[in-house]
């Protein structure tokens, strides 16, 4: 009988009609262009960069950018490049993880207030509130004694900080579809709250969680800076992104010294834009109805 | 007589104001009793918000009914417990009106059919992916539409998978929720064609709910008015075209406009609109619309009399309603 | 209307219960108490000494006890005493902040909510445009700029090289209050808070004017003859503003407590700076006090926010 | 009698990027009409009716759609006749809801939330006529009279989601009427609504017609609605007109199998009954519309039409002229 | 009316600053400031070299050292009432009753009587001697009895009377005080030492030291301290006068006993080899510290002869591979806690950091804040395994014997403050000599020896006795600042300040 409303490359699997959406996109293109040089810069660094980033030179301070050393030294002589690239590992490594579980903890949370109503959406939101009132100050006190420092504990502290506006967000978002009519449907033939958290809910909040989990890559980057000050986050002297920004504390390196903290920042200027790019590329790509556009 | 399948007893569906929202209970369903025959068709017509799908949700307990009871195959739903209900579910399904908002824009066609079948735990990966197959055949749809989404199809096709969706389940009863008011005429005809077919061929059991009497016509053995969640009139559906007892069925016949411009327009318009269901009339609910209305229909809710066999409805006006 | 006020008050209030306690116990478990803040490690006391201070702040008494004591008089309005700073009365203290934290909030946000929305509807409007785009990465780089680094570098920038603005503090010292005086404190510090504010919220106007311009209404706007101008700006920007007005209102929940850095940095007598200075000495009392304060604020102007709403949008009614 | 038409639209064709290429939603569309006119616009879903309106309007999406080829001859309250085509933005503004107004096919949608119903009627009216803020608000209140609408004064101060839906569009149609329009585009305007509230929609339309003299442009994809309120009707499918004439021509003798097969598709009440004891279904046309993107070469309907020849998939057929003012698209039409 | 000379300082920012407490009873730090407007009995002179009289004019000691007798001055009081011997007596009382918040009552427990003959008269009887007593009487500011003694003891300590209306007898009068922004003082006429030459002084209050210095640079104050770092800004600027001093602080890096890690002695010798402290001082300090081989580095403190453990990587392993290191601990991370967080501190760490992984010592540094730090050091049952190395610093002057409190066996807590568990008969022995010694001539002498067992037994791996830095405008003149650790006390005579237009 009738054929399907034909669309361009509509024999392919739906993975790759994502994949030939997300190319077509010239935007989100570039920023993964510009995050895979990040990337490959910061992974592959030690076998092309002569310098190490813990490597002290006393009688090279605050030097600033030269042939030798492209963006300078610090204030114990130490190659502000490879500082970089090194504090790109671990920030990077912080900022996605910790994302990644703050978007699974504030999607659960979330989902499974919005899919089970009722008393327990209640009182799941209520601690949501409770958890949002309170000063993160005070979180952050408590749980850097309880942590300490290191990789681990950082994530787990920013994770556990960011998400109660998401869940609030996926929460808006899912009491909505809850009563839509396909998710009517699943509900009409038995579905049960696994399958309508991760078949209907998690594919619709997609767009909701590409756009925080862009923002909270810079988040938590800078507050994994933040961190430091409470002695918390990465202990001194491993280099991150926002150790390196917050020399810029001192008003002589924020002064005299620029490339002490302009290159860190840059750096993470120009990252959270190439993954927002990528980001906004992904959403459209895993949004099957944008062929019509 | 045979046991219906579903028996709807005194159903009746309350909605509270929520949260923000004040104001007063919204009376969707007052007390609603009809059965559903076995191998049967009823018809549930009327305006929008006289409360069809709330009576199809709560049928399939899709929201949860303020009272009464409905009987499926013998077992009163209302009172099953949750695991039970979902057990339940293989056997009743829902067809939905809007064939855009009721398939998820993100799952493929093969996703959506196989989706009952692997809540329900039906068979290995293979046998749902075949008995999906065997769906979307019923419904005239080509083999490679499984890989495909359903923005990908025209309004017409969707709503064949959304009928496919329904039927892989192998349900015993079909509640179809203006499955063609979206369509266009041309489509309409094809999927009440189909439907029909399907009815027949697999003896299924259908609740089908329209605003628009022409269609239930085809497809219907039993129709049943709706006006303001009360029933106006139950009529085998040859005797409701034929002779209308209820004034509100004459009017709703009298409104569709007739594609023949040569034929005389006798039409008689209703004046106003429906009244809220949070504030309904006294007495019988229609009486502000009714051109018949009379001073004792603000006193009495007119009960559901037997005019003829099989044949009900619910107006103290004998003298008028002919 | 009232109802629905009074009820949500009251849950406010059991919440505001369960956020002390919740304080309480996570400032006993976070090291250090306001005695080991009390002591210069480089001037070093005897433990001896600094249990006997202890004892004499009721520090040594049990963890219930010490509760429901503070909760019995929090009770009767009476949030204590600070411990840092001499015979100074919580309350008074904390709500003598309410008002400066909430003027540069209102002026940080007011410059936020103006600029971020203007640039939203431009950027909307322009839909990927190079003006669209180039907000777009001036709003990002706002977004990622550490608090510390933009309230330095502006401090330096406005206050020491170009001599715009004074370096700190909400008046001048000694000098008789003037309103330009206040004003000239706080264009800065209010400035330089609501650059990330308003980065987020012209993220959220673009997205959400771009969802309106799709309506039908504004179809129907255009259909009826009015000119473009304010096809956007009466037909489109005022329903756009809704999902805004909610964003609006959670960032001011959190601002409340919130400009640490801003207020530490240019020594703003505010929430944040009393808070952080009650946590840098374990001051539990103060502590308690303003973050008592601070949810309630924030639970008001949640509360606000839901009427606000309503009266932005007909179609919500409070009951 | 020959009156001068107040619109002409000949040649019109308005295409849309899809994908970044060009598709063509209407081409080839000759249409007038003239002073106190109804002509419906007939088609299925996608058949390009809104498209049709939206052109004539000057309100297709920017950067999506534009009119490429035709002229849109329209003669307006001053009684110049006008491109609409080639005016510039301001001109069209000043054209839209003064001369040309619109009722679209949502009430729910097409009214702005956030504004009450007298404010939204008075707008035009300020915009075109420079009513006073207080004038322009009694003249609302005067038109939701003039709709039907009991309370005026009250209905006025509501909120758009406190009407019923067949409040809300009678309200719309009382805003398309605020500045006394010459042409009167009506998208579907009682698709959304209630056969008893159609009925009363439908009467209404005709009444004001009747007492004001607009041109109407009624697009539908009920027939049953056309046999009602149009004098004459063109009937599209697939971006392109396949049958036009008067109403009662084309009911009586329809030229095109399309038409035909829309006619016998439609449930006629008491009929089905008897189809249903015979075992017969309803008829209808096979397929579906065809998309944009691929449409067949020669003629669009003949993948689904009964009367195809294979010279139907050669070349697009013109509009045959049958002689009685009726035309039709179709090589076949003397033999349908 | 005459524009008014006003001074505008940030006094309290930095590390000898106590921003928001205004009772000196309970005053730790902040005493530059406190002495602007109260007054000791006696007071260190401004290079902190001797202990000379403040209220009190003169004051005489007896031969057993356990009673000092004070001539007061004829001072009266901001509202004008008389300073008297009652004032004293009341003063010391206070100070001793624990119900005030006091934090004198350990140190003034040697304290018998005070007896007042006479109203320009104070006997204070101390029931043993107390090497240590003109010292604490320095930061001891004497209050005004006609307005305190209707308040008990208690209500004192939440007293708003500190904040609000404070009377003392120094140069300037207090003024008011704008919660958390600045502390206005104003002339007082009648100052027994002349009405100070600016009619005003304003303490401004500033969270960050960063945010001091711009006002500075702004020119809305006139000094602050700053930190190490930002003193270059300043050093070729005519505009400012940097004034730089001793901290009397020794930086060092302490061995916790508790811990089996640095048992032997060898160990804690190849610590002190493998770091090039005279590196570390030319380049991040900038030259500006010394390096210290025991708590002093003050030359009369210092005996020849110490061991000065000179940078030697080879030695430091030679030393290591002794001891065996390898069993002892390896190549584990051992935790480095602190309380610097200053940048300068962030530097010198990575430093020291990096020059002991050179000979085979990892330790990672924990950054946390004082009273997290002190909380960790001070807990009631400590986790040794918490801090087993710590970098911090100890006041070691202007009374040597400040060190003792950490370093004695017998000052283990809770009795003192030696949290490391320090546990070394020489240098207890050492330093009971000195607390013991009566003889001023002889002091010297029991100070060295401390030095030689600190320089012998290596408690603390001694790093440097760095400077301090404030910055004040040209315009002052005649201003005193020393950068004492907690801030003085020191006669700074601010009614001879005064300010350029
Ligand atoms: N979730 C709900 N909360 C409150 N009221 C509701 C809810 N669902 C339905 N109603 C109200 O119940 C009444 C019946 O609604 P229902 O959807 O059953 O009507 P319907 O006959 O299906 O109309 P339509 O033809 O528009 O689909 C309406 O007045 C509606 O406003
Ligand atoms: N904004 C748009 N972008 C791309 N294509 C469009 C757009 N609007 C309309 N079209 C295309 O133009 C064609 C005609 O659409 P149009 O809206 O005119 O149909 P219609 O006859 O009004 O249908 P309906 O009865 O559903 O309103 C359709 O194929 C549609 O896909
Ligand atoms: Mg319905
Ligand atoms: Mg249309």
């Amino acid at each position: 009988m009738s054929a399907a409303v034909a669309v361009p490359g509509s024999s392919q699997g739906p993975t790759a009609r994502a994949l030939g959406r997300f190319v077509t996109n010239r935007l989100a293109l570039a920023g993964l262009v510009v995050l895979a040089a990040i990337l490959i810069a910061i992974l592959t660094y030690p076998l092309w960069w002569t310098y190490t980033p813990n490597q002290i030179d006393l009688r090279a301070l605050n030097k600033g950018p030269s042939a030798s050393h492209w963006f300078g030294t610090d204030g114990v002589g130490r190659d502000v490049f490879a500082r970089l690239m090194q504090g790109g590992r671990i920030s990077l490594l912080v900022a996605v993880t910790s994302v990644a579980v703050s978007l699974v903890i504030g999607f659960l949370v979330g989902a499974v207030s919005a899919f089970s109503g009722g008393l327990a959406d209640g009182a799941i939101m209520r601690l949501v509130d409770l958890a949002m009132t309170l000063p993160p100050v005070i979180l952050l006190l408590v749980l850097a004694s309880i942590v300490g420092t290191g990789i681990v504990p950082t994530i787990a502290v920013i994770s556990l900080l960011s998400w109660p506006v998401l869940s609030r967000m996926v929460r808006a978002r899912l009491l909505e579809l809850r009563e839509r009519d396909f998710v009517v449907a699943a509900r009409g033939m038995g579905a049960g709250m696994g399958h309508l958290l991760f078949r209907h809910g998690l594919p619709n909040c997609i767009d909701i969680l590409v756009v925080y989990a862009t923002l909270q890559i810079a988040n938590a980057i800078l507050l994994e800076a933040g961190l430091s000050f409470l002695g918390l986050g990465i202990a001194p002297p491993e280099a991150s992104w926002g150790n390196m920004l917050n020399a810029a504390r001192s008003t002589s390196v924020l002064e005299q010294y620029v490339w002490q903290w302009m290159f860190p920042g840059a750096a993470l200027v120009i990252t959270v834009l190439a993954i927002n790019f990528v980001g906004d590329g992904l959403r459209d790509a895993f949004d099957p109805r944008s062929d019509l556009q | 007589m045979q046991e219906p399948l579903l028996s709807v007893r005194g159903l009746t569906k309350h909605f509270k104001p929520t949260g923000f929202s004040r104001g007063s209970i919204v009376r969707a369903i007052e007390n609603v009793s009809f059965d559903v025959p076995r191998g049967k068709v009823v018809g549930l017509v009327g305006e929008s918000g006289s409360g069809k799908t709330t009576i199809g949700r709560s049928v399939l307990r899709l929201i949860e009914p303020t009272s009464g009871e409905v009987r499926f195959n013998g077992i009163d739903i209302t009172k099953l417990s949750a695991a039970q209900l979902r057990r339940q579910r293989k056997s009743m399904q829902y067809i939905f009106q809007d064939p855009f908002a009721s398939l998820s824009p993100r799952m493929t066609i093969g996703q959506i059919l196989t989706e009952g079948l692997e809540i329900q735990h039906v068979g290995a990966r293979q046998e749902r992916m075949q008995r999906a197959k065997a769906a979307l055949a019923a419904v005239d749809l080509p083999a490679d539409a499984f890989g495909r989404y359903a923005h990908e199809f025209s309004g017409g096709q969707r709503q064949r998978i959304g009928i496919a969706r329904a039927l892989a389940l192998g349900p015993q009863l079909i509640v179809a929720d203006e499955p063609v008011s979206a369509l266009d005429v041309s489509i309409q005809a094809q999927i009440v064609n189909l439907l029909r077919d399907l009815q027949i061929r697999l003896g299924l059991t259908m609740l089908f709910i329209s605003h628009d009497l022409a269609v239930v016509e085809y497809i219907c053995d039993t129709v049943i008015v709706l006006y303001l969640g009360r029933i106006m009139e139950i009529a085998p559906s040859e005797k409701l075209y034929a002779d209308p007892r209820h004034p509100y069925t004459r009017a709703l016949l009298s409104a569709i406009p007739s594609p023949d411009p040569t034929k005389a327009r006798t039409r008689q318009i209703l004046t106003g609109d429906i009244p809220s269901p949070a504030n309904p009339p006294s007495g019988c609910v229609f009486r502000t619309r009714c051109p018949h209305a009379a001073e004792q229909c603000a006193a009495v809710v007119p009960p559901l009399e037997e005019v003829s066999p099989g044949h009900f409805k619910a107006c103290i006006r004998r003298d008028v309603s002919g | 209307m009232l109802p629905y006020i009074l009820r949500r008050l009251a849950t406010g209030l059991l919440m505001l219960v369960a956020l002390s306690m919740l304080v309480f116990i996570l400032l006993r478990l976070a090291p250090g108490d306001p005695i080991d803040a009390y002591v210069n490690p480089n001037v070093a006391m005897s433990q001896a000494e600094m249990d006997a201070l202890r004892t004499r702040l009721g520090l040594d008494q049990p963890l219930p006890i010490q509760y429901l004591a503070w909760l019995q008089a929090a009770a009767t309005g009476d949030l204590g005493y600070s411990i840092q700073r001499n015979g100074v009365r919580v309350l008074p203290l904390v709500l003598e902040r309410i008002g400066p934290t909430i003027l540069l909030m209102a002026a940080g946000l007011a410059i936020a909510i103006v600029t971020g929305i203007a640039a939203g509807i431009l950027s909307a409007v322009r839909r990927n445009s190079p003006t669209d785009i180039g907000f777009s990465v001036v709003a990002f780089i706002g977004i990622s700029s550490p608090a510390f680094l933009t309230a330095i570098l502006g401090l330096y920038l406005f206050s020491v090289v170009l001599h715009w603005a004074p370096s700190g503090g909400m008046l001048t010292p000694g000098a008789p209050f003037s309103v330009s005086d206040l004003l000239s404190h706080l264009i800065l510090p209010a400035c330089l808070l609501s650059i990330g504010h308003a980065a987020l919220i012209m993220r959220y106007m673009r997205a959400s004017l771009l969802e309106v311009l799709n309506q039908d209404y504004v179809r129907t706007a255009r259909a009826k003859g009015v000119k473009e101008f304010w096809v956007i700006m009466k037909h489109a920007v005022r329903n756009a503003l809704l999902p805004v007005v909610t964003l609006i209102g959670s960032t001011i929940g959190i601002a409340v407590g919130g400009a640490i850095f801003i207020e530490s940095v240019f020594n703003w007598p505010g929430m944040g700076l009393l808070l952080i200075n009650a946590v840098d000495t374990r001051d539990y009392p103060v502590i308690m006090g303003a973050t008592l304060i601070i949810g309630a604020c924030v639970i008001v102007v949640n509360l606000l926010t839901d009427i606000a709403y309503a009266a932005v949008d007909p179609r919500i009614q409070v009951a | 009698m020959h009156v001068a038409p107040i619109l002409d639209i000949s040649g019109l064709k308005t295409v849309f990027r899809i994908g970044g290429r060009p598709v063509a939603a209407v081409q080839d569309l000759n249409l007038t009409i003239a002073p106190g006119e109804t002509l419906a616009l007939v088609g299925e879903s996608g058949s390009g009716k809104s498209v049709t309106s939206l052109s004539v309007m000057g309100l297709l999406p920017r950067g999506v759609g534009q009119v490429a080829e035709g002229t849109i001859l329209f003669r307006g309250k001053t009684g110049l006749t006008q491109d609409l085509t080639k005016l510039d933005a301001e001109g069209l503004r000043q054209i839209r809801g003064n001369d040309i107004a619109m009722v679209f096919q949502e009430p729910m949608t097409s009214l702005n939330p956030v504004y009450t119903i007298g404010e939204q009627i008075a707008e035009p009216m300020r915009i075109h006529l420079g009513r006073s803020h207080k004038d322009a608000a009694a003249a609302a209140i005067k038109l939701l009279a003039d709709v039907g609408i009991p309370d005026p004064e009250r209905r006025a101060r509501q909120y758009p989601h406190e009407l019923s839906g067949g409040m809300r569009q009678r309200a719309t149609i009382a805003m398309a009427l605020a500045c006394d329009p010459v042409l009167l585009i009506a998208d579907e305007p009682t698709t959304a609504l209630d056969v008893t509230i159609q009925a009363q929609i439908l009467d209404l339309l005709q009444k004001l017609q009747a007492e004001r003299g607009m041109g109407i442009l009624f697009v539908t994809h009920n027939l049953g609605v056309v046999a009602e309120i149009a004098d004459r009707v063109a009937v599209m499918y697939a971006g392109r007109i396949v049958e036009t004439g008067t109403v009662a021509e084309v009911f009586a003798h329809p030229r095109h199998p399309y038409t035909i097969g829309l006619m016998r598709s439609i449930p006629k009440l008491g009929e089905a009954t008897a189809l249903k004891r015979q075992g017969t279904p309803l008829p209808t046309i096979a397929g579906s519309v065809p998309s944009l993107i691929q449409l067949p070469n020669g003629c669009s309907f003949a993948p689904r039409c009964p009367y195809a020849i294979d010279a139907c998939w050669a070349d697009v057929p013109p509009l045959y002229d049958t002689g009685t003012g009726q035309r039709s698209r179709c090589i076949r039409w003397q033999e349908v | 009316a005459q524009e008014q000379k006003t001074i505008t300082g940030g006094f309290d920012v930095g590390p000898g600053g106590f921003q928001g407490n205004f009772n000196p009873l309970a005053a730790t730090g902040g005493f530059t400031w406190l002495n602007v407007y109260f007054e000791p009995l006696v007071n260190y002179n401004a290079d902190l070299t001797a202990i000379d009289g403040a209220l009190a004019t003169e004051y005489s000691v007896n031969a057993d050292k356990t009673e000092y007798t004070f001539k007061l001055a004829k001072e009266t009081w901001h509202d004008g009432k008389p300073f008297t011997s009652k004032d004293v007596k009341f003063t010391v009382d206070l100070a001793k009753n624990g119900e005030t918040g006091t934090v004198f009552a350990a140190r003034l427990n040697a304290v018998s009587s005070v007896e007042t003959p006479d109203e320009r008269t104070a006997i204070i009887k101390l029931s043993r001697p107390d090497a240590g007593f003109l010292a604490t009487l320095t930061k001891l500011m004497i209050l005004p009895e006609h307005a305190l003694a209707g308040t008990t003891p208690k209500e004192l300590a939440t007293s708003t009377w500190w904040a609000t209306k404070p009377v003392g007898t120094g140069p300037f009068k207090f003024k008011q005080y704008v919660t958390d922004q600045y502390v206005e003082l104003v002339a007082d006429d009648d100052y027994r030492l002349g009405r100070p030459k600016v009619d005003r002084v304003i303490n401004r209050y500033f969270k960050n030291t960063a945010a001091a210095v711009a006002a500075l640079r702004a020119g809305e104050i006139q000094f602050t301290y700053v930190e190490p770092d930002d003193v270059a800004v300043f050093k070729d600027n005519k505009d400012f006068h940097v004034i730089e001093g001793q901290s009397f602080v020794v930086n060092y890096l302490g061995f916790n006993q508790q811990v089996p890690l640095w048992k032997d002695v060898r160990v804690r010798q190849a610590v002190m080899h493998a770091i090039d402290r005279q590196a570390i001082i030319d380049s991040l300090y900038g030259g500006a510290a010394t390096a210290a081989n025991c708590g002093y580095v003050a030359k009369q403190l210092v005996p020849e002869g110490l061991n000065p453990y000179q940078y030697d990587p080879a030695k430091a392993k030679a030393l290591l591979a002794e001891a065996g290191w390898d069993k002892i601990n390896g190549n584990k991370p051992v935790t480095w806690l602190t309380y610097y967080n200053t940048p300068q501190a962030a530097n010198v760490m990575a430093a020291v950091q990096a020059m002991l992984a050179q000979v085979g010592i990892n330790v990672v540094p924990r950054v946390v804040d004082t009273p997290t730090y002190n909380g960790i050091i001070y807990a009631g049952n400590p986790d040794f395994s918490q801090f087993p190395l710590v970098y911090a610093g100890l006041q070691n002057g202007p009374d040597p014997l400040g060190i003792n409190i950490g370093l004695n066996a017998a000052q283990k807590p809770p009795a003192g403050a030696n949290f490391l568990r320090i546990d070394m008969p020489e240098l207890t022995k050492a330093l009971d000599a000195a607390l013991a010694e009566t003889n001023p001539q002889q002091l010297d002498a029991r100070y060295q020896d401390v030095c030689k067992a600190m320089n012998a037994n290596l408690p603390w791996a001694t790093m440097w006795v760095a400077n301090r830095y404030g910055v004040a405008s040209t315009k002052l003149k005649d201003f005193v600042w020393v950068p004492a650790p907690a801030g003085g006390p020191y006669s700074a005579h601010p009614e001879k300040w005064s300010i350029e237009k």
